[in-house]
């Protein structure tokens, strides 16, 4: 190697790489309050994600429409950080400290949660997580819009265990390998067993990401199905192996009204691509459908099918909503009011308004955020999958319900406080 | 006097004033700036750029043990990924247990584990959990090296079944069961050696460490490909049956350089996580592998600072591309990825050296 | 094939000797014994690719100091044949003995080559990218362990060594220059040169003069014969007229066996061999 | 209904059942025989429990007249409209179900009726009692399986009658067989133990659930002979279930290695025949898959008719559409890296997210919808748990047909002979006159095509999405590594070796597990046969 190359390339290197990061834009104006959108647009998760950027754009349209927040425009500042775990940690520090947002909508995955929240607990940010996950998580600085696994998963087997819903007494636990659906078969275990249903007859079965040959679980449920009792699949399978999986079941011949699979990661969005013939019948549980019919979900679907298309988006065709949609909507228009009504955008503040805040949701009920677990009291509801996609409820709670972030259904949560100690365990 | 010793040799004097001016620059001037102004004030170099930068610096590593191995030696590996985030697991493991030195730590809590597997024994000790960043990977890369140069497996044989090999491992590690957290991987971190991990102070003094890092393998690498070791590396990249027609058995330098380079990667994966954050199973996927490939590639083959440039700008690039052009930013990766294998072989260093070259004719 | 023409019909061929290793001799592995003359024994070597024979009970004998040739049509196993010796091939069955006592078939080729092998290929193979002075010094004689290799530092008598091997090939202008940017008759001068750099006991040379010009032809014949008595050669080559300018032995090998064996004139008479590079 | 127990056969179920036909019977004498305004309404407006109830009258009466009703039910067609049921048509209109009177518009605030899985399992059962009398044999072979899936001792009568009518001999034994599962318990002897040796026949674990509690000590009425024979048929089932498994874990094992044959083939091609290493192959199997989607879409848009048999025409456009891509990326990136094969690595790497996010911005980042057309739904039953799926059944027909079309075309084609002079001799084959240049082009398209094909195949099984290639492309490198290089016999076999090996040992280990397992056996395998399978042996073989 040549000297003087050597010298000069490690010039041009440190110059190089200061270059390209000192360009990141900055904007400076003062009388609007920056949003930061913290959804992955490229990598793998942007088959999900990428919708709710443009739910968190429209909800930010329609405040903006209306005047704002405090009277001033809300500014929304998109990052992508590209499906890759690290990247949203240096995100969310970039959204918190240089582009200095008030509060930031976004992430969808456990992992990318937990990458973030040291961030915001650090810089006491404010983050407003739209999923449903899995739980055992409380922080000062969260907002969780989605459901815990008790506003979702046990009212669901709840459902199966009924006279309607199959009085299903055998059940196979089948999910991709990782913490969400890890972490949410061990409460349904410990529910089941609470609902006397005896270990043998509970099958927990877990794929690999990205599984596509379902041949042999398939064939490992029929025999366990063929046991006698009346035998009901609990699908925590992760997006893209649910098509393969659904196909290899209607091939196999187990129909919904032999062997149902409720699902709780299967959606309208995630239906968008498959061929649904096979799976009618088969169910989901949710906080939100497209399907349900009151006059704020007509609103909010006709508000968004406009948005889609005035924005060309890829979807507008046939636009869907969705439930992390409606939580993200949610989110923004709850943090709006909380921030009128401490009148400041300080976090801290915001956070105290936040408590008890309501909001009329597309869902038909009257939302509340929880005072003490930031969480949200929602409704449930279980849907049959129909032939066009969407779903047909089939049951539903009376009303909103509290969330357990710490499910009693594991050891040592009697133990944790229901409102976080300033910092998450 | 001076110019006579190899110490001065190794770099020559251009060469090691560029290489001060790089220290004073990440050992004086980021602390400086990051720590002696007040947040909002002119000069204040924002936590964000120290961690990005430091970021980078722990990729430029990770993008100099590849350049070890391929620019010099001619084996292309697809699986650095694994021992990068082996070394970073072991950090991570650490770190875990710091949150709590006598009770389990948080994720294996609510797992329901009951007591510590046995590969955790002992990780509280930071120094026991040194020796495992080193330890790990350089026994897996060892032994992995021995069966694989033994069997003279070469060129793209070896690439894949180095990523099948941190494929299987990023499988493994992502169950649950295996007990590192599962997808989630490692986060929340809260304390390193007693200090908290969000300090001011601890991230500059991270940074400094990953600049003094870069420094030492910098130098350890030239002093390698400076030897008749380096040497002969290359000559085994060039034609290896000639190296053993020669005399030299290629194993023991497959295997030492081999083996260097993932303890390297491991080394950067330790210092990674920390200022990152989270270690996850993710930075085994295949794609991370070929990316830490591409980053050698655009800076240029078989020269030390190639890496680093390459590491720099596509990182830089990309931390600019998914702000500003989120959707473009595979058609830009990927052109980078065709423009620079079709038109620079020898990279970005290669062009630079060139165009010195033409000034100087 | 020019030489075709060239081949008459002649005298006997040699005796082959085949003799087995002597009684009473102290058996020391790995060291260099040619007390009995030979240098290098084949006997039986066997080597087929998916049935295909390459060699077929191949025996040889080279003495110590030889200049020996070794011609036959494509595929005869002349290649096959020095792959066996530095141990890339392994044979099927039979043996192969460097003097005495070095059994070639347990070795791999580095350790044949630090036992005293050197092996030029058809196509020239140097490290095109390193200087020719380099490549030079990488292929002395000297610990070639990997430890040694981190700490070498020439010392005033290798380098010495070095430069006449340079001048002896006569690229001690080019030292400097990256070997890649060398013509085709340089390359195969150079790896000549990073042979002679091993000090080997035997050399395996494989078509040395492809691609030289006449003039250099010529003086590489010059070398070789310079160096047998000191060195034992093998050479495999097509130019008979190379051949019969260095040749005091040679060997027609075919279908892999030998034909024949004997001088240039007494093997260019054979009928047999005749019938090979002419019949069918 | 009672809530305590679900088994079919409990006795309290059984009176209550007898009890409603029995009542029914009685109402029915002077009924209609289509459904009247209290059942019309019980169907419509009723709750579940009520629905249940009318649909299990109407199953007993099994008159054709029910029909359209229950067949609107079943596709959400039927609506309740004030006081009126309307049937929806096709047209937009709308018909009375109880008065037929014909309305031009289906009035906008008319209710649709929806029904969840339990009420759908006995609308199955009410329209394949029903259908049982239908003259189209398909149709009742339908119609008893449906029955035989859900036995209900109320319809023993209609299977009697059902079964003395029957000419087909294959229907008429499922009747037997359903009529065996509700006659276990009938107080005739001699009917329990001809009951018992017909279900001995079948492989159904719901008959063996039925058998076992015959073979209990304190079982009514069982005597020592007829225990042996349900012994016995107890026995027969679970030799036949065994088998099943045993043959299902192969088939699924062969149809895994013929998904990984088709997936792999191409790239072997490309990589034996040229030396090429061809990261972006996955994305040539995501095009192929891609053009099949838009196949079927045009195919809808314009011919419905024929769109089952859009697959037919989707296979030829596949392998053109990749083929075409191949051979531009041949063209413009990889003809000028031969020689160089970890730069073609790299750069053919560039290329697949290039196309990756090209197929993203043209489709949307989400998956596209592949229907499977009727003849490749569903599957042929061997048993009970051996149901052979007709999509798995033309894969493996396909990729068997696929690879001999490739050997046959390189071993006995002109363009094979071209191929493989300049694969042995490049300078010489172009000597000799073969145009090297579009030789290399074609034979990339080949492979690419091939890819095409395969993703044309894989998009009946599974996702089209943009990053449906990234899951394939591994596997394939694994394919055709361990097959050994050139040798398309080669990844025959470690194709189907590793389908049956990795789903072997997912029967014990799991599916994560034995993933793992297959990845390090791979390694280990070339640790020891560096040259794969079929390795080239000799002295080339290293260069």
């Amino acid at each position: 190697m040549k000297r003087r190359s050597f010298f000069k390339s490690t010039l041009s290197a440190i110059a190089l790489s200061v270059m390209t990061i000192g360009s990141a834009p900055a904007w400076t104006a003062e009388d609007t309050i920056k949003v930061g959108v913290l959804h992955s647009l490229s990598g793998t998760m942007a088959i999900s994600e990428t919708v709710l950027k443009d739910v968190a754009l429209m909800a930010i349209d329609e405040i903006n429409a209306k005047g704002g927040v405090l009277g001033r425009k809300l500014e929304p500042v998109v990052v992508d950080p590209a499906s890759n775990w690290p990247l949203f940690a240096e995100k969310a520090r970039q959204l918190i400290t240089q582009d200095k947002v008030a509060v930031v909508f976004g992430c969808w995955t456990s992992v990318s949660r937990k990458s973030v929240l040291p961030v915001f607990e650090e810089l006491n940010g404010l983050l407003f997580y739209p999923v449903q996950y899995e739980g055992e998580e409380l922080s000062k600085n969260v907002f969780y819009t989605g459901a815990a696994p008790n506003q979702q998963a046990i009212p669901a087997v709840e459902y199966l265990m009924s006279k309607d819903g199959g009085e299903a007494r055998r059940f196979v636990l089948l999910g991709t390998d990782y913490v969400y659906p890890r972490t949410t078969n061990k409460i349904l275990r410990a529910f089941l067993k609470s609902k006397g249903v005896a270990d043998a007859d509970i099958l927990e079965e877990y794929t690999p990401f990205g599984h596509s040959d379902y041949q042999t679980i398939i064939a490992n449920i029929k025999r366990f199905a063929s046991a006698g009792k009346r035998t009901a699949v609990i699908s925590t399978i992760n997006g893209d192996s649910n098509v393969p999986f659904y196909k290899e079941l209607g091939n196999q011949g187990l129909k919904a009204t032999d062997v149902p699979v409720v699902a709780f990661s299967v959606g309208e969005e995630e239906l968008r691509g498959v061929d649904t013939k096979p799976l009618v019948g088969h169910l989901a549980s949710w906080n939100y459908f497209m399907s349900l019919r009151n006059p704020t979900n007509d609103a909010f679907r006709k508000q968004w099918a406009e948005y889609a298309k005035a924005k060309k988006l890829p979807g507008a065709a046939k636009p869907l909503t969705n439930d992390p949609m409606e939580a993200t909507y949610i989110g923004i228009h709850l943090w709006a009011q909380a921030v009128e009504k401490a009148k400041s955008t300080d976090t801290n503040k915001v956070i105290a308004a936040m408590g008890n805040q309501e909001f009329n949701a597309p869902n038909g009920f009257k939302v509340r955020m929880d005072a003490k677990n930031h969480h949200l009291h929602k409704p449930v509801f279980v849907g049959e999958i129909r032939p066009n996609g969407q779903f047909n409820v089939v049951w539903k709670t009376s009303g909103p319900i509290k969330a357990q972030p710490w499910s009693p259904f594991i050891t040592g949560n009697e133990k944790k406080k229901d409102e976080p100690d300033g910092r998450s365990k | 006097m001076l110019e006579k010793t190899w110490v001065f040799r190794l770099l020559g004097p251009k060469g090691w004033s560029g290489l001060a001016l790089f220290a004073c620059l990440a050992l004086v001037a980021v602390p400086f700036f990051n720590l002696a102004f007040p947040e909002g004030h002119a000069l204040y170099l924002s936590t964000h750029w120290v961690t990005l930068i430091g970021k980078i610096m722990c990729y430029a590593i990770v993008a100099l043990a590849m350049d070890l191995v391929w620019g010099y030696t001619g084996i292309l590996s697809l699986g650095h990924g694994v021992f990068f985030a082996l070394g970073g697991y072991a950090m991570g493991m650490y770190l875990m247990r710091a949150i709590d030195p006598a009770g389990l730590p948080p994720f294996m809590v609510f797992l329901d584990w009951q007591s510590l597997p046995w590969f955790w024994q002992g990780t509280q000790h930071f120094l026991y959990a040194i020796f495992l960043v080193v330890f790990v990977p350089g026994l897996l890369a060892f032994l992995f090296g021995f069966f694989a140069f033994r069997s003279r497996i070469k060129g793209v044989y070896f690439s894949i079944i180095t990523q099948a090999m941190t494929l299987a491992a990023m499988l493994l590690f992502f169950r649950n069961e295996t007990g590192f957290g599962g997808n989630n991987g490692f986060t929340g971190f809260q304390s390193i050696l007693g200090h908290s991990i969000t300090a001011p102070e601890t991230r500059v003094v991270l940074f400094a460490l990953t600049a003094l890092t870069l420094i030492f393998f910098l130098l350890l690498g030239r002093y390698i490909v400076t030897s008749r070791l380096g040497r002969v590396l290359m000559a085994i990249r060039d034609a290896e049956s000639r190296v053993m027609f020669s005399g030299y058995d290629p194993l023991p330098y497959k295997l030492f350089i081999w083996t260097l380079s993932a303890v390297i990667c491991a080394i950067a994966g330790a210092l990674f996580v920390p200022q990152v954050g989270i270690i996850n199973p993710g930075e085994m996927s295949p794609a991370n592998s070929i990316e830490i490939a591409i980053w050698v590639a655009v800076g240029g083959r078989g020269t030390l600072v190639g890496p680093l440039i390459g590491a720099g700008v596509i990182n830089g690039v990309k931390s600019w591309f998914t702000v500003s052009f989120p959707e473009y930013w595979l058609y830009v990766l990927g052109f980078i990825f065709i423009l620079v294998t079709l038109f620079l072989p020898r990279g970005i260093a290669g062009l630079a050296g060139r165009f010195a070259k033409e000034q100087k004719a | 094939m020019n030489a075709l023409d060239a081949i008459r019909q002649d005298s006997d061929t040699d005796n082959i000797s085949g003799d087995a290793t002597g009684i009473g001799h102290v058996i020391e592995p790995g060291v260099l014994d040619t007390t009995h003359g030979p240098i290098l024994y084949l006997e039986d070597i066997t080597v087929s690719f998916d049935g295909f024979k390459a060699l077929n009970a191949l025996t040889l004998t080279i003495d110590r100091g030889e200049l020996h040739c070794i011609i036959g049509p494509n595929g005869a196993g002349k290649t096959t044949m020095m792959d066996v010796i530095t141990g890339k091939t392994r044979p099927d069955s039979g043996t192969a003995f460097f003097g005495q006592t070095i059994d070639l078939t347990r070795l791999n080729e580095p350790q044949i080559a630090q036992a005293g092998i050197g092996r030029k290929f058809q196509k020239p193979t140097v490290f095109e990218e390193l200087t020719v002075y380099e490549n030079l010094a990488l292929a002395m004689k000297t610990d070639k362990s990997i430890w040694a290799s981190l700490f070498f530092r020439l010392n005033g008598e290798q380098r010495a060594r070095i430069d006449e091997i340079l001048a002896l090939i006569r690229l001690a202008d080019e030292a400097r220059r990256q070997a890649g940017m060398l013509a085709h008759g340089q390359k195969q001068w150079l790896e000549i040169g990073m042979l002679l750099m091993q000090e080997p006991q035997l050399l395996l040379l494989d078509e040395p003069a492809a691609g030289m010009t006449d003039e250099e032809t010529a003086r590489s014949g010059e070398l070789f014969l310079s160096l047998a008595g000191r060195y034992t050669l093998i050479v495999v080559e097509h130019d008979m007229e190379f051949i019969r300018q260095i040749s005091r032995r040679v060997t027609v090998l075919h279908e892999g066996s030998v034909l024949a064996s004997g001088t240039l004139d007494q093997v260019q008479a054979d009928e047999r061999v005749i019938e090979v590079y002419l019949g069918r | 209904m009672l809530r305590s127990s679900f088994s079919l056969f409990s006795l309290p179920t059984f009176v209550f059942r007898l009890a409603v036909v029995w009542l029914l019977f009685c109402f029915s004498l002077g009924a209609e025989a289509r459904p009247d305004a209290g059942q019309l309404t019980a169907l419509a407006a009723g709750d579940n429990d009520a629905k249940i109830a009318a649909l299990q009258q109407l199953a007993a009466q099994a008159e054709t007249d029910a029909l359209p009703v229950l067949e609107a039910l079943q596709d959400d067609a039927l609506y309740l409209f004030g006081q009126s049921v309307l049937i929806a048509r096709a047209d937009g209109g709308a018909v009375d179900a109880l008065t037929d009177e014909v309305l031009a518009e289906l009035p906008a605030d008319a209710e649709n009726i929806t029904i969840n899985n339990r009420v759908r399992g006995a609308l199955a059962v009410t329209l394949a009692a029903i259908r049982l009398a239908s003259n189209h044999a398909s149709t009742r072979l339908e119609a008893i399986e449906a029955l035989r899936a859900n036995p209900d001792a109320a319809l023993l009568p209609l299977l009697d009658r059902a079964w003395a009518k029957e000419e087909n001999a294959s229907i008429r034994k499922r009747i037997e067989i359903t009529r065996a599962m509700m006659r276990l318990q009938d107080t005739d002897r001699a009917v329990r133990l001809e009951a018992i040796q017909t279900l001995g026949q079948t492989s159904d674990p719901a008959n063996r659930q039925l058998l076992e509690p015959l073979l209990a000590k304190d079982a009514a009425g069982m005597d020592p002979e007829l225990r042996a024979a349900a012994q016995k048929a107890v026995t027969q089932i679970n030799n036949r279930l065994a088998r099943g498994e045993i043959l299902g874990g192969i088939f699924s094992g062969l149809s895994l290695g013929s998904i990984l044959l088709l997936a792999a083939l191409g790239l072997a091609v490309i990589y034996g025949l040229m030396g090429v290493i061809n990261m972006a192959h996955g994305e040539l199997i995501m095009i192929g898959a891609y053009a099949t989607y838009v196949t079927q879409t045009l195919v809808r848009g314009h011919a419905p008719g024929w769109f089952d048999w859009y697959p037919l025409l989707a296979l030829p456009v596949s392998f053109l559409a990749a083929a075409l891509v191949g051979i531009a990326m041949e063209r413009l990136v990889i003809r000028h890296l031969y020689g160089r094969p970890l730069e073609t690595l790299l750069a053919t790497w560039g290329i697949s997210l290039i196309l990756i996010q090209t197929v993203r911005t043209f489709f949307g980042a989400q998956n596209v919808a592949v229907e499977n057309p009727a003849w490749l739904s569903g599957g042929i039953e061997i048993y009970s748990n051996l149901i052979l799926p007709y999509n798995r059944i033309a894969i493996i027909v396909f990729a068997a047909a696929v690879v001999l079309a490739v050997a046959l075309l390189l071993a006995r084609s002109r363009m094979g002979l071209f191929v493989r002079a300049v694969t042995q001799n490049r300078p010489m084959a172009r000597c000799m006159g073969v145009p090297t240049g579009r030789v290399d082009a074609l034979t990339f398209g080949l492979g690419a095509g091939i890819a095409g094909l395969a993703g044309s195949a894989l998009s009946q099984i599974g996702n089209v999405g943009p990053e449906l290639g990234q899951g394939y492309i591994v596997d394939s490198f694994m394919v055709v590594v361990l097959g050994g290089v050139g040798q398309i016999a080669g990844a025959v076999y470690a194709a189907l070796g590793l389908g049956v090996l990795s789903k072997f040992i997912e029967g014990f280990a799991g599916a994560v597990l034995a993933k793992i397992a297959i990845l390090l056996m791979i390694i280990a395998f070339i640790q020891k046969r560096p040259q794969g399978i079929f390795a080239l042996k000799g002295r080339f073989a290293e260069q």
